[in-house]
Order: structure tokens, then sequence, then C-alpha cells
């Protein structure tokens, strides 16, 4: 479905992607594990098109992502859910999640039953429909940036930690989330740090380390390797 | 060295940090650990003066130092690092370093316009100290380079460099082991203790368990600007409630 | 003694009427050039040159194609926006990368061009535009301008229009979301491109409906743009820098500080008043009336 | 100079608000130097040169208007400089005497010639004499009370400094005085408002032409029913264009619109200056037509186009040695300061009309 | 050309304070205006002589930047040069209307000429030129100094990082007033050899075009470089004296010409230059350090650029 093939990034003279290269199968569930600044987020820039490529290639679907706008990339089925959440602070709750059917806007219905779905996959969001989205909690805020995604209709879904700074019992909420979307056959490429639980949904994953991948395959071997052990799973 | 007693930050209606009360002995490695958004970074701010604090004090080495401003706070030997590890990136690493040194000198806009025998003193001293710090780092071959163009590593070496030239009693560093792989951290725990080892007293935030582990003498934990547990590693690492909120080896699962 | 004081409340409302018109305008020009630097962190000075471009425009349709005066109006708007987009493209897009002075420069050349360019083609001469209404309604002592009405109404109008696109269309939610984070813009599938170029568009359209609006009861002059961009400036600084509601509160806020100002202290000091109550307002608030502290 | 061509120089406003203004007095200095030249050229010393003007914008500005008078003495070699704003004749009064060139200032602020410099050529007519006319007339027909609602620039405020004590002098009350900005305002709604609640029978009111045209129109929307005294800045004709008409213009004074001129060698310039810029002539124009003559003639008659002292001395003599082709504005002579001596001829409107008015009728 | 020194001195102070500090101050012109009027107003009104006025033209004008720069430089970024701006106004209009001590727009006149100090004569055009090129000689030594120095460097630190640089101990509020007390400064000696030189003083020298001109000169030349300001001044006066021939296009040429200098040289004619140096001194450095030192596989990542 997507594939990076030796993929470069830089930031100014940094070089922050170093002749990458990874895939995510079609339906796949695939986790990038990493510290801080290992280059995770640069991947879903690189793929959503915010960030021009040094060199490389990326394709989604057999199509050349390589250039693509940042809108063309939403249009081609990928849709990046990014650190920070990214939302419309001042914007209703409601609003937020419409915007992201910005590219399926003509669809009426479509966009209407979209947000009746959002809305019932998180209870929570209805209640606030009306409120500004910056006046909600992280973890509510994370979930209106999930559901803004979804709301584009991904083949692709890039979900960049949506765990960040949320409180335990949301983390759980917010995995179950993502494992029923995956399971509904959307592709999803899943950066975390909380490596336990994302080991425990995922299907494949990948170790970023300085720009590159040191290690990848199933959740399994890499809960057994030792050097995961150590850096992720705090033991 | 520093303490902390009822530390309190509200930003409008969030409350960032709420009663929070913590010793950092000096000579030592202390460090401060929690979830993202825990008010780690928060609780740097307020102690290096960046933010004033809503309630509670601020104490260096047995003095109230609450509201002081940052520079004010530097010039009393408090130094620090940030987390998304902010250089001068435009200038070379020398002159970072330079500028670093510049709290300790006294020259002022008069000795530059006639061009006084102080300053130059004082110039040659800031110099003498650059180059200094960029020894103990290790990096006196890059001293030329511009500081935007230097590897992540470097930049936490320069980061440390940077505190290090204002001659701070105490250091706190935020994630300076962020962004930088294994056997690269090893290299910056190493530099720590090197510094420890030279007299400064070490409060670093940090996700990397392990390097905490070996490293820190002293640990707290945050969680929701509230300190959940306090004590040497082998206590935290055993502590159920910092187990459940942060460490997650979380005995539920997550579902498949 | 009844009479005086029945005097003094014609004047006031006199003063109202007079506030209004004028603050109206003001916030017509402050409403795109907040646009502009909400979204894109332009401080636009060509947008002054965009409301002089406009009335002459509008001028020129009527004087020389005979046009109508609401033709000419959305004519003016046209080719201002044009204008507006055309200095996006060649000039303001291509300098993304640099540092936010030359935005500033650039604007800055930008005016010196647009200014000289319309006295080049007209002259320098004062022109005027014939009112749509030249009528004076007279009602209960007050006498009003229709055409003054006329701008109050349409203004109003045009700024409900605003809110209404802003608030209820797909591609006003574009400009609205793009203001508010263009990351987040650009990740649902918004084209940053496209919003620059409508943002630019709507604020030339704005400034060349002010214009054209204003021109019946004032006069078209090279340099008349100059005399409103400075007062919108201080209108999106008091209202806070790309707020849409500061702009049209602080416009209105200045229209009447000069407007009573002129008539209860000093005509010769109403600017002195407008600028004055600008630093008090900014020593107190420093985001302004409507901003939002940092981003 | 060189060889068989003199060059002089002008300076004003020829971009921004004033723009207008600059090139319609330029307009009359460059009429004058056509005819010169379609003469054969000006006959000095026995040669026939060629004149030539040498045009910069100072936009309005007098720092900017001193700076170019300094580059065309020293570039071009101008032995005189025209400049059409008092400000810049000011700035270069400044030094025009050290750096011995001549001024031409368009300008009726007496404050250019009260200062003694000996190279100035002062070329309006002085406003005084109309101060005395417009306020028996206003006075007569609307009564005594006067609101100055003039411009807040120099020379408005020279003029409002004369007329209000005159009027007061006359008997009358001054019940309001607002000065506005003609020059950067856009709207005078609140001004004019202002000058109006105390009830004034006359205004005294004046700065371009144009902008006074919309004071007096707000005025008028304001039901003010009483006179104007306008100010010789603003000519009525080009007021009457922004009132669309004269009926608002009714009971104001003014100078005569040099249109209205009948005098045989106003209406013979009126004519010439149609055929060479397809436009009608102001008396802005007129007025530095006949002060560039002078300056010409000065140098025929001193014999030389470099000594400004020198033309100086001749100005008097060429005064009044012009024809009345040189000299549609009825130039009569010089006085020691090197004020002109002419006045252009005041009008009122009455019923729709203009109609001249006798100055000395009035007490002029 | 004796004009276009003038610029420089005000340009390089404008330059000093946006440039090395960061803090665009859209109000220079004001300044100039202030150590304008203050030689005008005491050697016409009070017989104080020139040279006297002359330097108590830099310390008003400090004074008056050192009040103003207490209230506006608590604003940031585009705030404070939009506030500025505004000040800007407030002192044109000041001086406009405060006729009882500035004329109003009469303007002030028959400023004296400044007096010759020994042999040396100030009245020609060419003493005025000399004087000029002196002082703006001098301005640009003293900048030298204040820039190169710790002091220069202080400024630097705020404009690249504020909250770095307090962190490092810098006070920012007293770090930014000394860049904009300096750069009054210059302002103010600029506006006194303006007065000494036109001998005539009109508000309009206060206005922001005025400001924009000098602000043009400075990233023309190059911003937060020594000799951009001088350069850019010199060049763009001579331009736009080229231009005068074009009477009513001048500026429809000037405005597209502006538009390619910054797009093309966005550092600056100086800036430009001066990168260029750069890069081949770092390319020297890093040659000598390889051929002294080579460290096998030291070559960093991110280092290729
Ligand atoms: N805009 C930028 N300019 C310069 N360097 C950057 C920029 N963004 C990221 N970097 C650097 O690139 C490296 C990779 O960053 P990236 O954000 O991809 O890491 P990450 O794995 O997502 O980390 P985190 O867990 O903190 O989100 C880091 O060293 C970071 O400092
Ligand atoms: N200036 C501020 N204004 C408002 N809220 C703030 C501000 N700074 C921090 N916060 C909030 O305070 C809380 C604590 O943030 P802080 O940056 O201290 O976390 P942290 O522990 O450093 O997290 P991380 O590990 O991600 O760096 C967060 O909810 C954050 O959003
Ligand atoms: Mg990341
Ligand atoms: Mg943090």
């Amino acid at each position: 479905m997507l594939t990076l093939d030796e993929v470069c990034l830089d930031y100014g003279a940094f070089r922050a992607l170093d002749r990458l290269s990874l895939a995510a199968a079609e339906g796949a569930l695939v986790v990038l594990l990493g510290a801080n600044g290992a280059g995770k987020s640069s991947i879903f820039r690189a793929v959503s098109g915010l960030h021009r490529l040094a060199a490389g290639r990326i394709s989604l679907g057999g199509r050349d992502l390589a250039g693509v706008s940042p809108a063309g990339v939403v249009r081609a089925g990928l849709v990046h859910c990014p650190e920070g959440r990214m939302l419309f602070p001042a914007m209703t709750v409601e609003k937020n999640v419409r915007l992201g059917a910005y590219v399926h806007r003509r669809d009426r219905a479509g966009v209407k039953r979209g947000l009746d779905e959002v809305m019932a996959m998180f209870p929570v969001l209805a209640e606030k429909r009306h409120q500004p989205a910056g006046s909600l909690s992280g973890g509510q805020q994370q979930m209106v940036a999930l559901g803004r995604a979804l709301m584009g209709r991904p083949k692709v879904l890039l979900l960049d930690e949506p765990s960040l700074g949320l409180a335990p019992l949301v983390v759980r909420q917010m995995f179950d989330a993502v494992a029923a979307v995956n399971r509904r056959g959307t592709t999803v490429l899943l950066a975390e740090q909380n490596a336990h639980a994302a080991l425990g949904i995922a299907s494949h994953a990948y170790v970023v380390e300085g720009g590159r991948i040191v290690l990848d395959g199933p959740p399994d071997a890499l809960r057994n390797d030792d050097r995961v052990r150590r850096a992720y799973l705090g033991g | 060295m520093l303490e902390v007693r009822g530390l309190t930050k509200r930003f409008g209606g969030l409350v960032a940090m709420r009663g929070v009360d913590a010793a950092f002995p000096p000579g030592k490695i202390s460090a401060v650990i929690g979830p993202n958004g825990a008010g780690k970074t928060t609780f740097f701010n307020l102690v290096s003066g960046t933010y004033a604090p809503t309630a509670g004090r601020v104490l260096l080495g047995g003095r109230d130092v609450t509201g002081l401003r940052a520079d004010a706070m530097a010039r009393l030997g408090v130094a620090r690092t940030f987390q998304a590890t902010a250089l001068f990136d435009g200038a070379s690493v020398r002159d970072n370093l330079i500028i670093g040194h510049r709290l300790r000198t006294r020259a002022t806009l008069w000795d530059a316009l006639v061009g006084s025998r102080r300053l130059a003193a004082e110039e040659r001293a800031c110099r003498d100290k650059a180059e200094a710090v960029l020894d103990l780092v290790g990096l006196s071959r890059i001293g030329h380079r511009l500081a935007g163009g230097i590897t992540q590593e470097e930049r936490k070496r320069v980061a440390f460099a940077l505190a290090l030239a204002t001659e701070p009693r105490i250091l706190l560093a935020d994630e300076p082991a962020g962004g930088v792989n294994p056997g690269e951290t090893a290299g910056l725990a190493e530099l720590m203790r090197r510094i420890v080892a030279s007299g400064v007293t070490l409060c670093l935030i940090e996700h990397k368990m392990d390097m905490v582990m070996r490293l820190a003498d002293h640990v707290v934990v945050l969680d929701h600007g509230e300190r959940i547990a306090a004590g040497t590693p082998a206590e935290i690492r055993a502590d159920p409630r910092v187990i459940e909120s942060y460490l997650g080896v979380d005995a539920a699962g997550m579902p498949p | 003694m009844r009479a005086a004081a029945r005097g003094r409340d014609v004047l006031f409302f006199q003063q109202v009427l007079n506030g209004l018109t004028i603050g109206c305008v003001y916030a017509l020009v402050a409403l795109g050039l907040t646009l502009v630097y909400g979204i894109l962190r332009i401080p636009n000075f060509a947008h002054g040159a965009l409301y002089t471009v406009g009335a002459y425009a509008a001028f020129a349709l009527i004087g020389r194609l005979g046009a109508n005066f609401w033709l000419a109006l959305a004519g003016a708007a046209a080719v201002s926006a044009g204008l507006a987009v055309l200095s996006e493209r060649l000039v303001f897009a291509r300098l993304r990368a640099a540092p936010p002075l030359h935005d500033m420069i650039a604007a800055i050349a930008l005016l010196l061009f647009f200014e000289a360019g319309v006295q080049a083609v007209f002259g320098a001469g004062f022109f005027r535009i014939a009112p749509l209404f030249p009528q004076i309604l007279r009602f209960a002592g007050l006498t009003a301008p229709a055409q003054r009405i006329l701008i109050v109404g349409a203004a109003f109008a045009l700024m409900a229009g605003l809110h209404l696109f802003l608030d209820r269309t797909w591609t006003g939610a574009t400009i609205v979301a793009s203001a508010q984070n263009r990351t987040g813009a650009a990740l649902v599938g918004i084209d940053a491109d496209r919003v620059s170029m409508l943002t630019f568009a709507i604020s030339g359209a704005l400034a060349a409906v002010a214009a054209v609006l204003f021109a019946p009861i004032a006069l078209l002059s090279p340099a008349m743009g100059e005399l409103v961009i400075t007062k919108a400036f201080v209108i999106i600084i008091l209202g806070g820098m790309g707020s849409v509601a500061g702009a049209i509160a602080g416009g209105l806020v200045i229209g009447f500080a000069e407007s009573f100002g002129a008539f209860y202290v000093s005509t010769d000091f109403k600017d002195i008043i407008a600028f004055g109550l600008l630093t008090l307002i900014l020593s107190v608030r420093p985001q302004g009336l409507f901003g939002r502290i940092a981003r | 100079a060189d060889g068989d061509t003199v060059r002089l120089g002008y300076t004003g406003p020829l971009s921004g608000g004033a723009a207008l203004y600059g090139k319609n007095c330029l307009s009359g200095l460059q009429m004058a130097v056509a005819e010169i030249n379609a003469a054969g050229g000006l006959a000095v010393g026995g040669k026939a040169l060629k004149v030539e003007l040498v045009v910069l914008d100072d936009r309005y500005s007098p720092p900017e208007a001193a700076v170019n008078a300094k580059r065309l003495v020293q570039q071009s070699g101008a032995p005189v400089v025209f400049t059409s704003h008092s400000g810049g004749a000011l700035a270069i009064e400044a030094f025009n005497g050290d750096e011995g060139f001549l001024l031409g200032a368009y300008t009726s602020s007496p404050a250019v010639t009260e200062r003694g410099d000996p190279l100035v050529l002062r070329i309006p007519p002085s406003f005084a004499s109309y101060i005395a006319p417009f306020v028996a007339y206003e006075m007569k027909r609307f009564g005594g009370k006067l609101a100055l609602a003039g411009g807040d620039h120099e020379y408005a405020k020279a003029w409002a400094a004369l007329f209000g004590p005159a009027w007061t002098k006359h008997g009358g009350t001054i019940v309001a005085d607002n000065p506005m900005s003609y020059n950067k305002d856009a709207d005078f709604y609140s001004g004019v408002g202002k000058v109006l609640s105390a009830g004034p029978d006359v205004l005294f009111v004046g700065g371009a032409s144009e902008p006074t045209g919309l004071v007096i129109r707000q005025a008028r929307e304001q039901g003010f029913a009483g006179g104007f005294a306008i100010m010789d800045q603003a000519k009525i004709d080009e007021i009457a264009k922004v009132t669309d008409g004269l009926d608002m213009l009714d009971g104001a004074v003014g100078i005569l619109p040099l249109a209205y001129d009948e005098r045989p060698a106003a209406a013979d310039f009126a004519a010439r200056y149609r055929a060479m810029f397809k436009a009608d002539a102001g008396s802005d124009a007129a007025l530095n037509f006949t002060g560039f003559n002078v300056v010409a003639e000065a140098m025929r008659l001193a014999g030389t186009v470099t000594d400004a002292r020198a033309i100086r001395a001749q100005a008097e003599a060429a005064a009044k040695a012009l024809t009345p082709k040189q000299n549609p504005t009825a130039l009569t002579g010089i006085d020691v300061r090197g004020g002109f001596l002419q006045a252009a001829p005041i009008c009122a409107v009455e019923k729709g009309k203009i109609v001249p008015l006798d100055a000395a009728a009035l007490g002029g | 050309m004796a004009l276009a020194f003038v610029g420089a001195l005000s340009a390089l102070g404008l330059n000093l304070v946006a440039g090395y500090a960061g803090q665009l101050n859209l109000a220079h012109a004001g300044f100039v205006a202030i150590g304008a009027y203050t030689v005008g107003i005491l050697t016409v009104d009070h017989g104080v002589p020139f040279w006297i006025a002359f330097a108590l033209a830099g310390v008003v004008s400090a004074a008056a930047g050192a009040a103003v720069g207490l209230v506006s430089l608590r604003l940031r970024g585009d705030t404070f040069a939009i506030f500025t701006l505004c000040v800007g106004f407030i002192l044109y209009l000041g001086i406009e209307k405060w006729d009882g001590l500035t004329r109003g727009v009469v303007g002030l006149m028959d400023i004296p000429a400044p007096p010759g100090i020994g042999p040396v004569s100030f009245a020609t055009d060419r003493g005025q030129y000399y004087l000029a090129l002196g002082v703006l000689a001098v301005g640009v030594w003293l900048m030298r100094r204040i820039t190169a120095s710790l002091v220069g460097r202080s400024f630097l630190a705020i404009r690249n990082g504020e909250a770095l640089a307090q962190a490092l101990g810098l006070n920012p509020m007293r770090t930014k007033l000394t860049a904009f007390v300096i750069s009054t400064f210059y302002a103010g000696i600029a506006g006194a050899l303006y007065a000494g030189q036109v001998r005539f003083l009109g508000p309009d020298i206060a206005r922001e075009t005025r400001t924009f001109d000098a602000l043009i000169f400075a990233v023309v030349g190059g911003m937060g470089t020594l000799l951009g300001p001088v350069v850019g001044a010199v060049g763009m006066s001579w331009a736009i004296q080229a231009l005068q021939g074009l009477q009513d296009y001048r500026m429809v040429v000037f405005g597209p010409l502006l538009v390619l200098c910054i797009m093309f040289f966005p550092a600056g004619i100086v800036g430009a230059l001066e990168a260029r140096f750069a890069r081949r001194r770092a390319a020297l450095a890093e040659k000598r350090l390889a051929e002294a030192a080579p460290v096998p596989g030291a070559a960093p990542r991110g280092s290729h650029a």
C-alpha cells in the first residue's frame, strides 16, 4: 500500500532522515518506535507532503507521492493526524471534525454520515459539539484530531503519537479506537513512544533511530529483542 | 542547594503544577521524570525564572529567589538547557559560547565605545571560557561551524557547553539525550558525570529510563503537575503509582 | 433652554452618524488588512494602494464606460482583487521563505508602484464620483446625506456577509482554519496557495468597496489611500492583529474617536486623539482588544 | 547656461496630494518657455539663447525643495529657481543669497518677502488686498458672525490671521475658530459640524479647490445657509465641480476665475493655453506665466543670464516693459521687496452666476 | 551626496536596533526629526551655538528614545513594529501641531550653517560634504566598536533568541533598550546634520516614508551588517536621483526594482558578499582541520550541505 524507498529529509543542513525505507501492506497496522527526535514525525511529514524530500521515493498504492502537495496527498487517500494535534482552537468541535472532510465536501450526505459516525465513536465529543476545540482537555483534543482525520476517509492513516500527554485510561480508549479503525480496513501507520501499548495492537513494527530504520519485524520478535527492551520497554 | 516548596503554576484554567515540593542536593545528579505533559518543563521554567510561580517558593542555597526573572537566576548560578535544544543557529558554535559567558563580564557600552582595557580583558576571558567548555564537552574541532549545521548529538553537547559557559552552580537539563541514539546517549551520560565531577549540581528531565536509573542519585516523579513520588532509582522503580502512570508496565495489557 | 438641549442632542446624533460612516469605511479597509495579516503574517502596506486603485477603477468605469454605480462597484472590486492576487503570486508567494521584514519592504515597494501607477494613468488631479443618492434625508431635526446611510448600510451588510461566508461556507472555513493553524489546514487537504490568493482577493475587494462607497462624499487623488491605511493599521493592532471582530470594533472605535474628537475637542487634534487612544489601550492590553496572547 | 542654452529650474509638488497644483503652476512656466523659444529664443548679449526649464519633484516638502534647488543650481547652473509653495520658498531662502541665485516664489505668503532677501521675486498678488472687500461683502449680505474653517496649512493660517482681525475691526464677531486639514483629511463632516454649531452667518474657508468644495458641500448638507469667504488658493470654477454647480456656492466671495476674466489679455492667454494644453487655464498658470516673462525680460535688460543680482535689479523695469501678450495678469510693477503689484479681480456668486465685484467700491 | 551620508547615518542607527537587536522601530524618522528640531529650536530661538546644539540633538533624541523604548519594547515582533509606526505618527503630528515650539507647518527657518572649526569651514557645499562624511566615518567606526564588542554580541543574542539569551543571563529589556537608545542617538545626530545642511525644517521629516527610506537603505545594503546601511544609502540615493528623469514614472520603476533587489539579494549587497567570504573561510578552516588531524569516520552526519 505505502512504501518509502531510500528517503532522505533535511532541515537546513541537518539530515533528519537518512536513506530510510519502509513499507506498510494494505490493512496493516504498522508501528514506528523510536526515541524523541529519532525521526518518526519526520517520516510522516515527508509522506504527507509537509516537507520536501531531499532524495528517495514514496508511493501510495503504486502512485508516486513525490512533490505532491499536502492537499493532493489527502485527496489521494492518505491522511496525517499530526503530533501536537494541529486543531483549529477557536472553531467548535463539530467544525473541526467537519473540516476533515474538506476534500469530500461535495458529498453532503457522506459528510453528514461521517460526522455522525465520529460522534458515535467518541460520545464525549457529541456532548462538547459546540465548544471551541481549544477549551477541551488534551485527551478530548486528541479525539477531535482523530475524528477529523477519519473524516478524510483515509485508505492510509498516519497517527503521530496519539497517546501523547494522555492519562493511562484515555490512552487505552485511544488505542481501542485505532485498532477499531484498522479493523475496518484502514491501513494505519502509528508512531509511538508507548511501546507496550503500541506493540499490543501492531501487525508489524519498525524501530527508528537517528533517522534510520535499525530494526523491524513482527511485534513479538521486537518484544523479545534486547535492545528494544532496554530502550523502549523500560526494563 | 535548590529547593522548592508548594510550587504551583496556573495557565488560565489549567493547573500545570500543583503544590510540588522537591530538593536537589548539591554535587548530585537528580532527575525529574513523568509522562508527557506532566509538567516537567514547566517545573524547569518555574525554577529557572522563565515563569513566575502562581504560588510556592523557590530557594537557592537557602536564599528565597521566588519570582526572580530568568536572567537574574542565571547570574545567581542557575543554568538550563532547552527541550528543543535552543542555540543561536545563525552564529558559530564558538560565538554561541562567547555570549554564554557574557553574564560574568561587566563591560558596558562605554567600554565598547572607548575600547577600554577592561573590555579587552573580558573579551579574552570569554574566548578562553568558550575554549575551555568546548574542550570539556569534546567539541574543540567544530568551534568554527555554524550552530545550525551540526548534528543532533553535537547540539546536545553544545547546549551543555553553553550552559557551562555561564559558570553555573546548578544545571537544569531538559531531555539532554532526546533524539540521540543509544551509543551517543552513553557518551552524553559520560559527559554529565564529568560535569558533576567538576562541581556542578545537575538536574535532568529524561524519558530514557535506563539512563536515568543508572545516572541519577535521586529521582522526582511528576504526573498531572503533582509530585507522585521521590526517592532513589530503586525506590522509584518499585513504586506502584509510578509503574501505573508512567513506566507503563501495563498489567492489564492492550487489546490485540 | 430646552431648545438648546435638543440642539445638543441633534448635534450628538449627527456625530454618531458621522462616526459610524467613517468607522465603517475604516473597518472595511482594516478587515482586509487583518485577514491577510492573520493568515500570512504580512503587514500589507500596499493595501492602501488597493483602496486607491479601486476608487479610480470605479471612476473610470463610470466616467469612461458609462457604467452605473453598482456595476462600477463590482468592477472596482474585481480590479483590486485581481491586483491583490497578482501581488500575492508575483511577490509575496516568492518571499515566503524570506525573513518577515522582506514582506514589509516588498509591500512598501508595491505601494509606491501602485500609487505612482495611478498617477501616471489618471494624473495628479482630484476627481469625484457622483453619489448614488445625492439626497439629504431630514427627520426630527437631523440631517443625513443618503450616501452616508448607504455607506453604513452597505458596510454592515458586507460585514454580515463576510461573517456568514467565513462561518457557513466550506471556502470561508478554509480561510478561518488557515488563520488558526496553517499546518492543520494543509493536513485536511486545504490548498494553502488557494487560500492565500483567496484571502488577498477578498482583502483587495473589501478595500475597493470601501473606497467606492466613500468616494462620493470624498475626493479621489493618488494619495487617498495613505489617509486610511495608517488608520487601518492602528485599527488592527487596536483590535488585535488577525482578529476579524477586532477589526470591526477597532474601526468603529477609531471612527467615533475621530468624529467626537473633531467635534468636541478640536478638528486639528483628532488624529492625535486616535493615535493617543491606541497608545493608551496598548499600554494596558498589549495584545489588543480582541487579540490572543501569543500563538 | 552653456553656449546657447539657458537653463532655469522649477521645484514643486509633482506627486502626492498637491501634485495637481504643482503641475498647474508648472504649465504656466512651460507655456512661457515655449512661447519664448518659438519666438526665436531669448536675446541676451547679442545672442538668441534657447530657454530650457529643468523640473524636479519635491512632493510639497520644503526640505526636498531646498535640496532640489541646490541641485538645480549646482548641476544645471540655473540662475533662477521657481517654486510653487511657501514652505519650499522659505527653505530655499535660507541659502539662495549665499549661493547667488534668484528665487521665483509663487506664494502669497508675505513672510517670503518680509525677511529682506534681496534675491527673491514673489509672483502672486498679496492676498492682503482681498481681505477688506471680502469682509465688507459678506458682512453686509449675511451678518456679523464669522466662523473660521480654513486649512491648517501655513498659507491658510496666514490668511486667517489677517482675515479674523479685519472682520472684528469691521464690527463683526468670530464665533468659531476650527482650522481643518484640507491636505490630509478625506472627510470634514465633524469639523464643519463643529463650526456650524456656533451658528455663524459666514464661513471662512479655503485650501486646495477640491477639498474646499467638499467643505462647502458638507456645510450646505448640514443646513448652513450663510455665505462663504473663500481664500484665493481655491478657485471658484474648480470648487463648482465638486459642489455640482454654483447653487451651493450662492453668497460666496473669492477671486474671479480666469475663464470669467473678460480683460483681453487674460482671455487671449486662456485661448492660447487651451490650444497648447487642451485644458482650461487657471490663475496659477497665468501668474506663473507672467512671472517667467518678467524674469526673461529682466535677463534681456540686464544682458546676463548668470548674474542673479543684475537680473533682479532689472525686474521692476522688466515688469513695466511686458507686452499684454506676456502679461495676462495685468502686472503693473514690483515693490522694493520683490512683491508683484497686481490684483486679481474678485467676484461673488449671486443667483447661480459668477459676478465680478468692484474691489474699490467695497473698500479694497 | 552630503544628504546621502546623512541618510546613511540614520540607516546605520536603524540597522543597530532592527538588524542587530531585531526590533523594527518604525518611528525612526521621528527621532531624526527630534534631533533636527533640537538643533533648529536651540540655535534659532535660543541662540545656542550650533555645535552645542548638535551634541544636544543626540542626547535629546536618545532621551526621547529611552522613554518611547520603555513603553514600546514590551511589545514583540510585528506588534512592536506597527506600534512604533503609530508612535512615529504621534511624533509627526506633535511636531506639526505644537506650533508654539516647532512653528508647525510653517517650518523652522534660518538655521545657521555649521560654523567652521579652526581653519575648516563648513559653510560651503564642499565643507558640508566633508563634514557629513567625517561624522559618518566616526559613526561607522563607533558602530564597529559596538557591534564587535560583547555589547554587540548581546544584541545579536536577543535577536536570535530572546528566551535563550535571557536564560544565559542577559536582561532582554535592558539590552533592547540600550540598542534602542544608541539607535535614536544616531538618529538624533543624523537629524542635527540634516538641520545644518538644509537649514530649514518642516514636520515632514518625521513622516513614516522617511523611516521607510532608511529601512530600504539598510535592507538593500544588508540588514545586520556593519557597512550595509552605508552602501545602501549611497547606492539608493544615487538610484533615486538617477530616476528623477523619469518624473511621474519614477516610482513605477523604483517599486519593482526594489522588489527584485530583495528577492535576489535577500541578505542585501553587503550581506551577500559577507556570506561569500564566510563560506570561503569555513571551507578553508575545514580543509586545514582535515589536514591537521585526520579523524577516520568522523565526518558527521548532517555536515554535508
Ligand atoms: N523544523 C525543524 N528544523 C530543524 N530540525 C528539526 C525540525 N524538526 C525536527 N527536527 C529535528 O529532526 C530530528 C527528528 O525529529 P522528529 O520530529 O522527526 O523526531 P520524532 O522521532 O518524531 O521525535 P518525538 O518523539 O520528539 O516526536 C530531531 O533531531 C529534531 O530535532
Ligand atoms: N505557556 C503555557 N501556557 C499554557 N499552558 C502551558 C504553557 N506551558 C505549558 N503548558 C501546559 O502545561 C502542561 C505541562 O506542560 P510541560 O511542557 O511542563 O510538560 P512536560 O512534562 O515537559 O512534557 P514533555 O515530556 O512532553 O516535555 C501541559 O498541559 C501544557 O499544555
Ligand atoms: Mg514526533
Ligand atoms: Mg517538556
